[in-house]
C-alpha cells in the first residue's frame, strides 16, 4: 500500500529492511494484515451494525491491530469513504455525521501532507489529535455500555423471589391532618365566601355553637325534654349561661321549640324535625 | 439426607421464581429432556424443602395444583402492612367542609354548599363520618330535613383541643392567610436566585403548601412516598 | 447468634411476600408504631438470613433500594425455563446512550449526540425514561433549555447495584496534550532509531497528568481497554 503519508510519519527507518508499513505497539509491519481491506460486499453485513462514523473508525482502525495513536490516517480514509460510498450506492439513509466525518478526514489527511514547521512545534498541533480524542471518549463508553449490557439483570440473569400470601389482609390508613391545613381550609373557603366582613360569623363563640349541637343531639327524635334537663348544675353558671344562649340560638334558627301548657308550668323543649 | 443437594435448590428456586404453585410434572419440565429426575425423586427433595423451612418464615404447602412457598401464617400480620393503603391527603373539598362544620354546627349540607358556592359531594360527607370526627345531631325542619352535622369528641381529641373554644378565632384565621401570603412570597424570592441542579437521587423539591390542597392522586402518591422512604 | 427468630422470619417473610426490593424504612414499617426494631437490630438480622441462604437456591441481595431475595444465578438456566419468552435485548444505541447518562449524568442528549458521534434517536430516550431507568432531573440554562438526564434508583436496583460507584470503571484516556505530545514524539522517532517512550498498549505511567484532567466521575482503571478492544 502506497501510503506515503502515513507510513511516512510512522516508519522508522530500519536496518536492513526497508520501509514498514505501521508499527504496532512499536513492533514495525512489513506486511499487511491480511483483513486491512473489507471487501464492500461484507461492508454490507455491516451496515447497521454501526453506531455511527466514530464506531466505524474504531473499527477500521481495530481490524488491523492498531493503536488509536497509530492511525493510518491515508488509509483508514481511504477505507471510510468506501465505506460511504457503498451505502450512496445501496441508496442507503446515509447520516450526516458520516458525511462530516468524511471531510474532517480528508482535512486531516491533507494537513498531514503539509510539511510541518519545526520551529513552531508547540503551536501546531497534530491534526489527529481531536479525532484520537473523540475515538477514545466514545471508546471508553461504547465499552463501558457492553459491560452494563453484561450485567446480571433483573429477569434474565437473576429472578426475584416471590412467594404465595393467603393470609393476606387490607387495611386501610387514615390520612394525617394537622390544625393548621383545617384552618388554611377554612381560611380559604371564608375568603372565597367574603364572610370575613359578617360580625354575624365573627362574633359567634364557638362553645355556644358546640352546645348547640349537643342540646340539639339529646333532643333528636326523644319528643320533648324538659327544659331544665338541659342544663348541667356541674358546669357552673358560665355552662348555664352557654346552655342558655344556645336554646335560645336554637330557636331562632328554627331548629327547636319550646313548649309551656300553662303559665308557669315546666317549659318543655323538642327537635322541630322531631314533630 | 441422600436428596440430591442441586435437586432440592433447582426446584426451591424455581418456586421462588415462579411465584406460583408449580405442579411435579412442571418441575420436572425444568430439566432438559432424559435428564428429568423422576416423581419420588422430586418428591423426596420437596420434602426436604418442607423440613429446611421448618422454624422459618414461609412454608411449603401442597395444593390441589401442586406444590407452593408461602408466608407463614404467623407471619401474616406484620407481611400485611407491606399493604397498608398508604394515606394519601384530604381534598381541599374536604377540608373546607370539616372547617364548617366545626364552625358553624350544627349545618346542612345545603348550607355548606352555599358558603362553598358548590355541591358538597355525598363521599366528603361519609369520610367524614366514617373518621368519627362528623355526626348527625338532628334534622332541620325545612322540606327534605336535611341532616344538621356536628364535630364529634373524636375530632376534638385529634386535633388535641379540649373544646371547640380552643380553636382558632376567625381573626386569627385571616391573619394566618397574611402570613401564608408572605410566605408564598418570600418562597418565590428565594427559588428565584436559585440555579443550583437537583443531584443525581435527589427528589424534587415539594411543592408549595396550596397545590398540596388539590385533590390527590393516590397512585402517584403513593409511588412518591416509597421513593421518599427509599431515599431516607 | 442472638438475633430474635421472630425478626429474622418476619423479615423473610416479608421479603418474600413482597416480591420486590424492600429499603429499611419499609421494613421497620412492618411493625407497630414504637415497637420497631432499630437499623442495626434489621441489619442483623438481614445478615443473619444471609448466611442462612448460603448453599440455597436463593440469596440476600443488597442493591441501591435497600434489599431483595433472588434466585442464585447459577439456577437461573432450570428457572428461565419456567418462561417462553426470553427477555429481550436492548440495543446498542440504547445501552451506550444509557451508559452516558450513568457515567456522566445529569448531560443533555445534546451532549451525548456530541460523545457518541451520532444523534439520539427520540425513541430512545423514551424508552429509557418509560423503563424507569432514567429521568430528568432540570434543565441546562443555555438556550433550549434542554433537559438534563440521570438514571434512577430502579436503574441500579435492575442491575444489581447499590450506587453509581458499582458501574463497571471506565477505562482511561488519554488528554489531548498528552496525545498531541505522544504523536510528535512518534513523529521525531521517525529520525531516531529507539526510545523509551509509553507506547500505546503498556501500561501508563503512575503520576501521569492526564489522571488529573478527568472529570470527577470518572474512575480510572488499570486495564488497558486497547488491549481488550484489539483481542475481539
Amino acid at each position: 500500500m502506497s501510503d506515503s503519508p502515513g507510513a511516512l510519519e510512522q516508519a522508522p527507518p530500519v536496518d536492513g529492511g526497508g520501509v514498514p508499513l505501521a508499527v504496532v505497539r512499536g513492533e514495525p509491519q512489513f506486511e499487511l494484515p491480511e483483513d486491512l481491506y473489507i471487501p464492500p460486499d461484507a461492508l454490507e453485513v455491516f451496515l447497521d451494525a454501526f453506531e455511527g462514523p466514530l464506531d466505524l473508525l474504531l473499527y477500521l482502525i481495530r481490524r488491523q491491530n492498531l493503536d488509536i495513536l497509530d492511525i493510518p490516517i491515508a488509509s483508514i480514509t481511504r477505507q471510510y469513504m468506501e465505506y460511504v460510498e457503498l451505502m450512496r450506492e445501496l441508496r442507503l439513509e446515509l447520516a450526516a455525521e458520516y458525511l462530516v466525518m468524511a471531510a474532517m478526514l480528508a482535512e486531516i489527511k491533507s494537513r498531514m501532507l503539509l510539511p510541518r514547521p519545526v520551529s513552531e512545534e508547540e503551536e501546531s498541533e497534530d491534526p489527529r489529535a481531536e479525532l484520537i480524542r473523540r475515538l477514545q471518549e466514545y471508546e471508553r463508553f461504547k465499552q463501558a455500555a457492553e459491560e452494563i449490557e453484561a450485567l446480571p439483570r433483573l429477569g434474565r440473569d437473576v429472578f426475584q423471589a416471590v412467594i404465595a400470601f393467603p393470609d393476606r389482609q387490607v387495611r386501610q390508613c387514615q390520612p394525617d391532618v394537622g390544625l393548621d391545613e383545617l384552618m388554611r381550609a377554612l381560611h380559604e373557603v371564608l375568603r372565597r365566601a367574603d364572610l370575613f366582613s359578617s360580625h354575624h360569623v365573627e362574633k359567634e363563640t364557638l362553645s355556644v355553637r358546640e352546645r348547640m349541637a349537643s342540646v340539639l343531639e339529646r333532643l333528636d327524635g326523644e319528643g320533648f325534654t324538659e327544659f331544665t334537663r338541659l342544663f348541667d348544675l356541674a358546669e357552673g353558671r358560665m355552662g348555664a349561661v352557654v346552655t342558655f344562649i344556645a336554646v335560645l340560638e336554637l330557636v331562632k334558627e328554627s331548629l327547636i321549640e319550646l313548649v309551656q301548657s300553662d303559665n308557669f308550668a315546666p317549659i318543655h323543649v323538642r327537635a322541630r324535625s322531631a314533630a | 439426607m441422600s436428596v440430591q443437594e442441586p435437586l432440592k435448590n433447582i426446584l426451591e428456586a424455581a418456586l421462588l421464581a415462579a411465584g406460583k404453585t408449580l405442579s411435579l410434572e412442571q418441575m420436572a419440565a425444568l430439566f432438559a429432556a432424559g435428564g428429568e429426575p423422576d416423581k419420588a425423586a422430586l418428591r423426596e427433595a420437596l420434602e426436604a424443602l418442607r423440613g429446611d423451612y421448618e422454624g422459618r418464615g414461609m412454608e411449603l404447602k401442597q395444593v390441589a395444583g401442586g406444590y407452593r412457598i408461602q408466608v407463614r401464617a404467623e407471619y401474616a400480620q406484620w407481611v400485611s402492612r407491606l399493604w397498608d393503603e398508604k394515606p394519601g391527603r384530604y381534598s381541599r373539598a374536604l377540608m373546607e367542609t370539616l372547617a364548617l362544620i366545626a364552625y358553624r354546627q350544627p349545618i346542612t349540607r345545603g348550607e355548606i354548599e352555599e358558603i362553598r358556592g358548590v355541591s358538597v359531594n355525598t363521599y366528603i360527607i361519609k369520610t367524614l363520618m366514617e373518621r368519627e370526627w362528623v355526626r348527625v345531631v338532628g334534622h332541620r325542619d325545612v322540606p327534605g330535613r336535611p341532616a344538621l352535622y356536628a364535630t364529634t369528641r373524636a375530632f376534638l381529641d385529634y386535633f388535641g383541643l379540649r373544646s371547640l373554644d380552643e380553636l382558632p378565632t376567625l381573626a386569627e384565621i385571616r391573619d394566618l392567610g397574611e402570613i401564608d401570603r408572605e410566605l408564598q412570597q418570600q418562597a418565590a424570592e428565594a427559588s428565584a436566585p436559585r440555579s443550583g441542579l437537583p443531584l443525581a437521587g435527589e427528589e424534587p423539591e415539594p411543592g408549595l403548601p396550596d397545590a398540596a390542597n388539590e385533590p390527590p392522586d393516590d397512585r402517584n402518591r403513593e409511588k412518591q412516598d416509597i421513593e421518599k422512604q427509599g431515599a431516607e
